[in-house]
């Protein structure tokens, strides 16, 4: 397909504009004014839309294929949603800001601070601030909140770790450097989980924060949280939650009651709002009491004739992490999502995502190797070793699905598996998808037995085969000459 | 309702299936002194009953504020067919471009996303989003410590006090030092920054137009900070680069901003797009995610994300950021806006911006005792000084429904009188009209 | 805006292609002296403006009146994800799917929505939609005088007015007799009815719920009918086919009705789509499009437009109607609304329906004065008798924000008193005995 | 792809109702009661979207392709106009007949009047009902109005025929049908037209009605056209305008003035609604001042205040044609476009939807046959007679396109000209497109002569390939087996 820009013709426009009602302006200094108009489309709206809409069909999406993309949790994201988020748009965030401000905005602020709560009650935490844009953005605030409350305690210059099980999202350790810390990582034992008597060993005073997620990223839980979670403590380092796969234990268990300090929540996969092709998102933190005063301002607070208002004057607060309230739009979903599942809907969708995950794993496990094969939680992580010694690794067997017509799940990821396959359906998904899934499945598990050359060309179904990805490295053609 | 669709029998087929008894079995593995003892959440209703919920919510805020308002977020048009299109279900719900073949809808809309921020930017290469302007103002700055080596940050306080405040926060544990230049009659002190520019310094962030809505020009400046081998850092208004000069123009090394204003509601403050482009020479620098172009085995034109290597996915700590998910359909409703108001309709926008602005800026300071803050040219937001505070002035003509302007003081100490207005395509002649009736009657009453 | 891309430039290479000099000579056909003297439209205006022009004519409605009126639209629940699946672009920017390749999601979807019908109204054939309610009235009538080849359609007066008055209109020229059998306590006549059933009656029209709510089982009636040659018609209202006997199981040959409660918002009376069904032995005879099975040349599965040469594209004036476009977006509505409700779903809002109805039945009836006017049982609308005229009551609800029914009277002499009142899954028991409150207070002050 | 009944499981549920806040009926007696509930699919929200967006992605569509099907008119439907509509979803259109409901619906029944008005200044008539809904029911609505003019003259027994050209639309001849009359064809002349010598034999006394579209369905205008009116008139014959062409000459010339004295327009084609699939559109039908009295009941009428009521005791009135006031929905959309292009808009519109159909006539009359070669208005006929008789006959064309990504033109309409091929651009597309499609009719051409076995096997790039429309007719299976 042509470039939008390629189908520019000069003169040519889309939408008109009011026509002015008030004088022309005198024209600004030379110095001050571009040479040219910046290069943008020429091109009528129907062009626009024909060209988007065409764009839009090159993808694979939760609408139209099946994608369970381990770690991602890519469940359906109800209309109704979509709907809710579009009644706030009209609304100016300053407005809040203005003296005297609040009292216009009670709706909007009255969602947020009714969110937190809900979301504090769901992870067993004590204040939650919607603030944070995504995940990472989250843990970043998360650890700045733990190296604040270190520093309170005077302890800012002796801590000076951050300890990781090697399994973690990448964003764990990023987001902990962006904090100022220096990383320890803990590898991963055979029982899945992080090695015990190396978490010990690597525990002192200097550790400011565990980071874990639980299920941990092979889909297992940890037994031993509540142990870690007594160790770290007693060395007066906090425990971080990266909330990423709370989607598996909602209701069941809640990080607050493990020992955890801090968690993000990423509402993009367990509060059903959509992913956008990469986002938005958005990452709240909810804290333990300890970790109230250094939260982002504003804070949203609620008086006792409920009232809301924004507290700008925290003092210890780490201060302000985004521009207004955070992603707003996103938010208003994962409300509406949560005030229709209501109690008992969220405690199935956790038991209906770890029930579709242990299916397909008790149903592919002949087929694929399994290195950690204990019940697991919302996803499963397989090996595609027995393929790759024939030559068909993971990547491979990813294209074979897109031809198939289902979205690949994550490959590669996590880091520790070698040739990863990591299957996350959801709870939104039915039986008679997966199993449709599991046939394709063992159909490539077979097809690499019997013909692994032929994993090479594919996918062929597809507008483009396999991309070169060293030229488009080496060549950094990240923008099209205008 | 949970959307879970199985039905009872289902669930037995698939508990033999794995060899367990019950759905509870499949939890053995939380100790017991572990689980929650409570999960007090309402019970769960209809989507029916979910959206008038929500409309009872939006009822609540007030929807007929005449807004003078700006600060960061804008009130512009957005053409009905930015919200029909970046509504496409095949992108709005899937996930990152990781899996090419399948993405190429995403990933080549968002190539065509980082064309029209590095032709409007002037600059070279564009990442395919970040979290907002605030945000990107913090990343540029580290990007600016890594590329240099050094640990100070130049800031201009005209810059947005949400961006300044944002990037603080960010680098708070990083062994760096912030100075901030206070503003002279809002525009950058050039004299005062020039003192404090030395090869100490990693970059100079400045903002055009800047927070009391000043325009500049950074030219000479980029010379000075490029002598002392500092980067430039212009954070920019996209709507203005319809009319002003481009921070490329300029000499500017990264230029960032928010992209609200292109395409996406204000939405009580999100979500939005942070932009950040750059000199070709920074990409590896870059933070965040970057669609190149490439060729597939039969020499077909195609798109992957690409220069990994600096992300947290491969590169963990050592990345050039921590972000992973950011805000690629807000970046797609800014392209599909850039495309359909087009290379001479961002012209006229930016004009109308201007000509409706100028007109208030006229209007307002025709009001006795009413004066212009800044000696310099603006484009759709500018500053006048109030004879009185104007917290007072503000919350009075919100009870009439008028949001005139952000109090300078709340950010500024000394400007308690000023207030910056903003006046965007969409408010009629009229309407800056009423405006100026209100502000006098105010100042009168008072 | 015109939304005509063609620049200077490219107008004159195509008419030099063409081989004019301007524009206007193409129009030299048309003589001078019958050129167009004025055409006083007003000036264009963006979008926005547009926008904003239709939000104020909207607002010229009232937008909070609490709703009991019915009479053949009725406020029912519609799913987000109609909206959204209906919206998208593929299927309401595509004509008739005459070229079968490339239309197979349209004709898909019309041939599940033909076996949606079919299933809801237990007959063996759907086409694809007519206009709507009404003007499926006609069609069924002049479809059994075709088939029987007679002259003379009995109708129930507890068909809906509006149905009947389009009947009417339909056939005023073509050589027809239309009875009208009047009603009965608002419910079908039935010893008057068999009175006029001869072996001259080519149809019989009912309707079920009729239009003053009443339920019946016309199972009798429709042997009745056979045992003359003639062919029963039944108007129903889909949502009631959740609960009640279908035409199919009552012997009836055509069902028709009015698909606005399937997924159609109410929108001021339209669009929505007729629906009709048929047995299988009629097919030939049924009006408009009708998708069908088949195969391509690989044996594969596909559907196209089939029996075409009943229509009038092919067959012109001898056609079995005129109808050519038809409502088509809003049956793919239909048919969203009954997968997304579902076979339980249509059961449980059915069941709702008549929850809510009877609640307020009991609430009414027992305000002193007010009497059910029907014997037999009813579904979501009930006709009450009023110590008084109810018109005036009913003008009196409205200024109070409540539309508590449609006056009877106006359109059955003798049925002054008579309310006819809705009451769908939306109407909560507070909204439904603030109706009852209310009408007590308006018969009081009266 | 599977059925969506295919796809159904005994149990699974949808979209999830309100609980009922109200105690539960007694039941009703069993002889009114269904036995089984109605086999509606049995599936997930989340089965539904899949189901119909990867349905959706099975058709071609103005905004995926371009679409130059001729007689149809299928223009860009600008998005705000879909926005613009559901301003309108909440209103019960029962409001408005309620004792002094009018009160209340003073928005949508002052835009029906509007565009009423509006639609009589384009026309050139006095009055618009805005009732029918769609061409042919303006049509049937329209002949019924002039059957009632005669009769109220005492003539209609008098009054038998309708006579319409051969190159008319189906619909023409079965409107007048259903109205009561018999049907007198005219033939095509050699230049295009009526043949007027025919025409003039063909009228008498009679005659109650002259149906015909100017331009007619070959896109060619009518030079005789107010001849022919004064003829027809002189027999007090009615002129009927099927104004299913009318956008080719708005501001250029009205049907009003050329003697036409009534018109049904479709809002769907001239004014910009989208075509859903097949419908709904609508079809307003404008009369002269003689046949007001014969207008549908009820009449909106506005009062000196300004204020709008309706009318119900039209006396002379055929009554009602629907059952409440039309299609509002579509004329919403009609009117936002209508008042967005304005005066200046619209003439725009017919004269550049007349450039681009002579600009592709004139860039393909050397490959295609063209049997009435002269300027043309909004669309142009080619025959593919001269690719017939290598045996590539029309639907051979079409498919070739579909196969390149174009919705075929009308093929085999109007019925007079063979192995017709009948294209209206439309205005709303670029020089570039038409450019792009032109090529591929060219090469197409040289395809049917240098290999046309070749065509007999496309499409090859959709779903399906051509299908068994016999084996449709025949097994009549048009409802899935339960
Ligand atoms: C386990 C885990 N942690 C953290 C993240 C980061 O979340 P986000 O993408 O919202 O920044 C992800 C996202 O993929 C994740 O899977
Ligand atoms: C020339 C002509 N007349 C009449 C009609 C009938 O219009 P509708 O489909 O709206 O009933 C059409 C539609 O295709 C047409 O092209």
């Amino acid at each position: 397909m042509q470039l939008i820009y390629e189908k520019s013709t000069p003169g040519r426009s889309g939408v008109k504009l009011p026509a002015s009602d008030v004088p022309a302006a005198a024209a600004l200094p030379v110095a001050l004014l571009r040479k040219e108009p910046a290069g943008l489309p020429e091109i009528s709206e129907l062009d626009a839309v024909r060209h988007f809409t065409n764009l839009s069909r090159r993808n694979f999406s939760v609408d139209t294929n099946f994608y369970p993309l381990g770690s991602c949790t890519m469940k359906y994201n109800a209309k109704v949603l979509e709907n809710s988020a579009a009644l706030f748009a009209p609304f100016h965030p300053m407005t809040a800001l203005l003296p005297g401000g609040e009292e216009f905005c009670q709706g909007t602020l009255g969602m947020l601070h009714e969110l937190g709560s809900l979301l504090a009650e769901i992870t067993g935490m004590d204040e939650v601030t919607t603030q944070p844009l995504a995940g990472a953005h989250g843990e970043m605030t998360g650890v700045l909140l733990i190296s604040a409350y270190h520093a309170a305690k005077g302890n800012k210059a002796k801590k000076k770790y951050v300890v990781v099980p090697d399994s973690s999202h990448g964003t764990n350790p990023a987001s902990a450097a962006i904090a100022g810390y220096e990383i320890i990582t803990i590898p991963t034992a055979s029982y899945g989980d992080m090695d015990l008597e190396l978490f010990k060993k690597a525990m002192t005073d200097e550790v400011a924060a565990v980071m874990m997620t639980c299920p941990n990223t092979l889909g297992l839980f940890n037994p031993h949280i509540k142990e870690i979670s007594d160790i770290a403590h007693s060395y007066d380092a906090l425990m971080y939650y990266d909330g990423a796969n709370l989607n598996a234990i909602m209701g069941k268990v809640k990080p607050g009651d493990v020992g955890f300090d801090v968690i993000h929540m990423n509402l993009h996969k367990t509060f059903g709002t959509p992913h956008g092709g990469g986002g938005p998102g958005a990452g709240p933190v909810g804290v333990k009491k300890e970790l109230i005063p250094f939260l982002p301002s504003p804070r949203i607070v609620k008086s006792d004739n409920g009232k809301l208002s924004l507290q700008n004057n925290n003092k210890g607060s780490i201060g302000r992490t985004a521009n207004f309230f955070g992603n707003f739009g996103v938010m208003a979903k994962a409300y509406a999502y949560i005030i229709m599942l209501g109690k008992e809907g969220l405690i199935q969708v956790s038991e209906q995502a770890v029930l579709n995950a242990n299916y397909i794993k008790a149903r592919l496990k002949d087929w694929y190797d399994l290195p950690y094969d204990m019940t697991c939680m919302h996803e499963c992580v397989f090996s595609a070793s027995k393929q790759a010694a024939k030559g068909v690794h993971a990547i491979d067997i990813a294209k074979f699905l897109i031809d198939k017509g289902y979205h690949p799940p994550t490959v590669y990821f996590p880091l520790i598996v070698k040739e990863a396959i990591m299957i996350e359906p959801t709870e939104t998904e039915s039986k008679g998808v997966m199993d449709a899934f599991i046939e394709v499945m063992i159909e490539a598990a077979k097809q690499a037995e019997s013909d692994p050359e032929s994993f090479a060309a594919m996918p062929v179904t597809m507008p483009v085969t396999r991309l070169d990805e060293t030229k488009a490295a080496r060549e950094q053609n990240v923008c099209c000459a205008d | 309702m949970s959307y879970c669709p199985n039905t009872e029998k289902e669930q037995q087929e698939m508990l033999s299936a794995i060899g367990v008894s019950s759905v509870e079995g499949l939890f053995a593995a939380i100790p017991a002194a572990l689980r929650a003892k409570h999960f007090d959440l309402p019970q769960g209703m209809s989507e029916f009953e979910t959206f008038d919920r929500m409309k009872a919510v939006a009822g609540k805020n007030s929807s007929d504020t005449l807004n003078f308002i700006g600060g960061g977020f804008y009130d512009h048009i957005i053409p009905a067919a930015v919200d029909h299109l970046s509504g496409r279900a095949e992108f709005y719900t899937a996930y990152t471009p990781y899996q090419p073949e399948c993405s190429q809808g995403t990933l080549q809309a968002l190539f065509e996303y980082q064309t029209a921020i590095c032709r409007l930017t002037g600059l070279d290469v564009s990442n395919a989003s970040l979290y907002d302007g605030a945000t990107a103002c913090a990343e540029s700055a580290m990007m600016a410590l890594r590329v240099t080596g050094r640990n100070r940050i130049l800031v201009d306080a005209c810059v947005s006090p949400f961006s300044r405040e944002v990037l603080k926060t960010y680098l708070f544990n990083l062994d760096v030092e912030i100075v901030e230049i206070p503003q002279a009659d809002g525009a950058l002190d050039r004299a005062g920054l020039a003192r404090l520019l030395d090869d100490t310094v990693a970059g100079v962030l400045v903002q055009n137009p800047n927070f009391f809505g000043t325009v500049e020009d950074f030219t000479s400046l980029a010379a000075e900070v490029h002598a002392k081998g500092a980067l430039l850092i212009a954070s920019v208004y996209p709507v203005s680069l319809g009319m002003l000069k481009s921070p490329g123009e300029m000499g500017v090394d990264i230029a960032i901003g928010d992209g609200q204003s292109l395409g996406n509601p204000l939405s009580f403050g999100g979500p939005s797009f942070g932009f950040i482009a750059a000199k070709k020479k920074l990409i590896r620098n870059m933070p965040g995610r970057i669609v190149g172009e490439t060729v597939d085995r039969n020499g077909k034109r195609g798109f992957v994300l690409t220069l990994q290597a600096r992300e947290q996915h491969i590169k963990r700590h050592k990345a050039t950021s921590n972000i992973c998910s950011n805000q690629g359909l807000c970046a797609l409703r800014g392209l599909i806006f850039l495309s359909t108001v087009g290379k001479e309709g961002l012209k006229d926008m930016a004009s109308l911006n201007r000509d409706k602005s100028e007109y208030a800026k006229s209007r307002l300071t025709s009001i006795p005792g009413v004066k212009l803050l800044q000696s310099g040219p603006t484009f759709n937001e500018f500053t006048i000084s109030l004879p009185q505070s104007s917290q007072p002035v503000v919350s009075a003509l919100l009870k009439k429904g008028i949001a005139a302007g952000v109090p300078a003081g709340e950010y500024y100490n000394g400007l308690e009188n000023a207030l910056i207005v903003t006046v965007t395509e969409k408010r009629s002649k009229s309407e800056i009209d009423r405006l100026a009736q209100a502000v006098q009657e105010v100042l009168q009453c008072n």
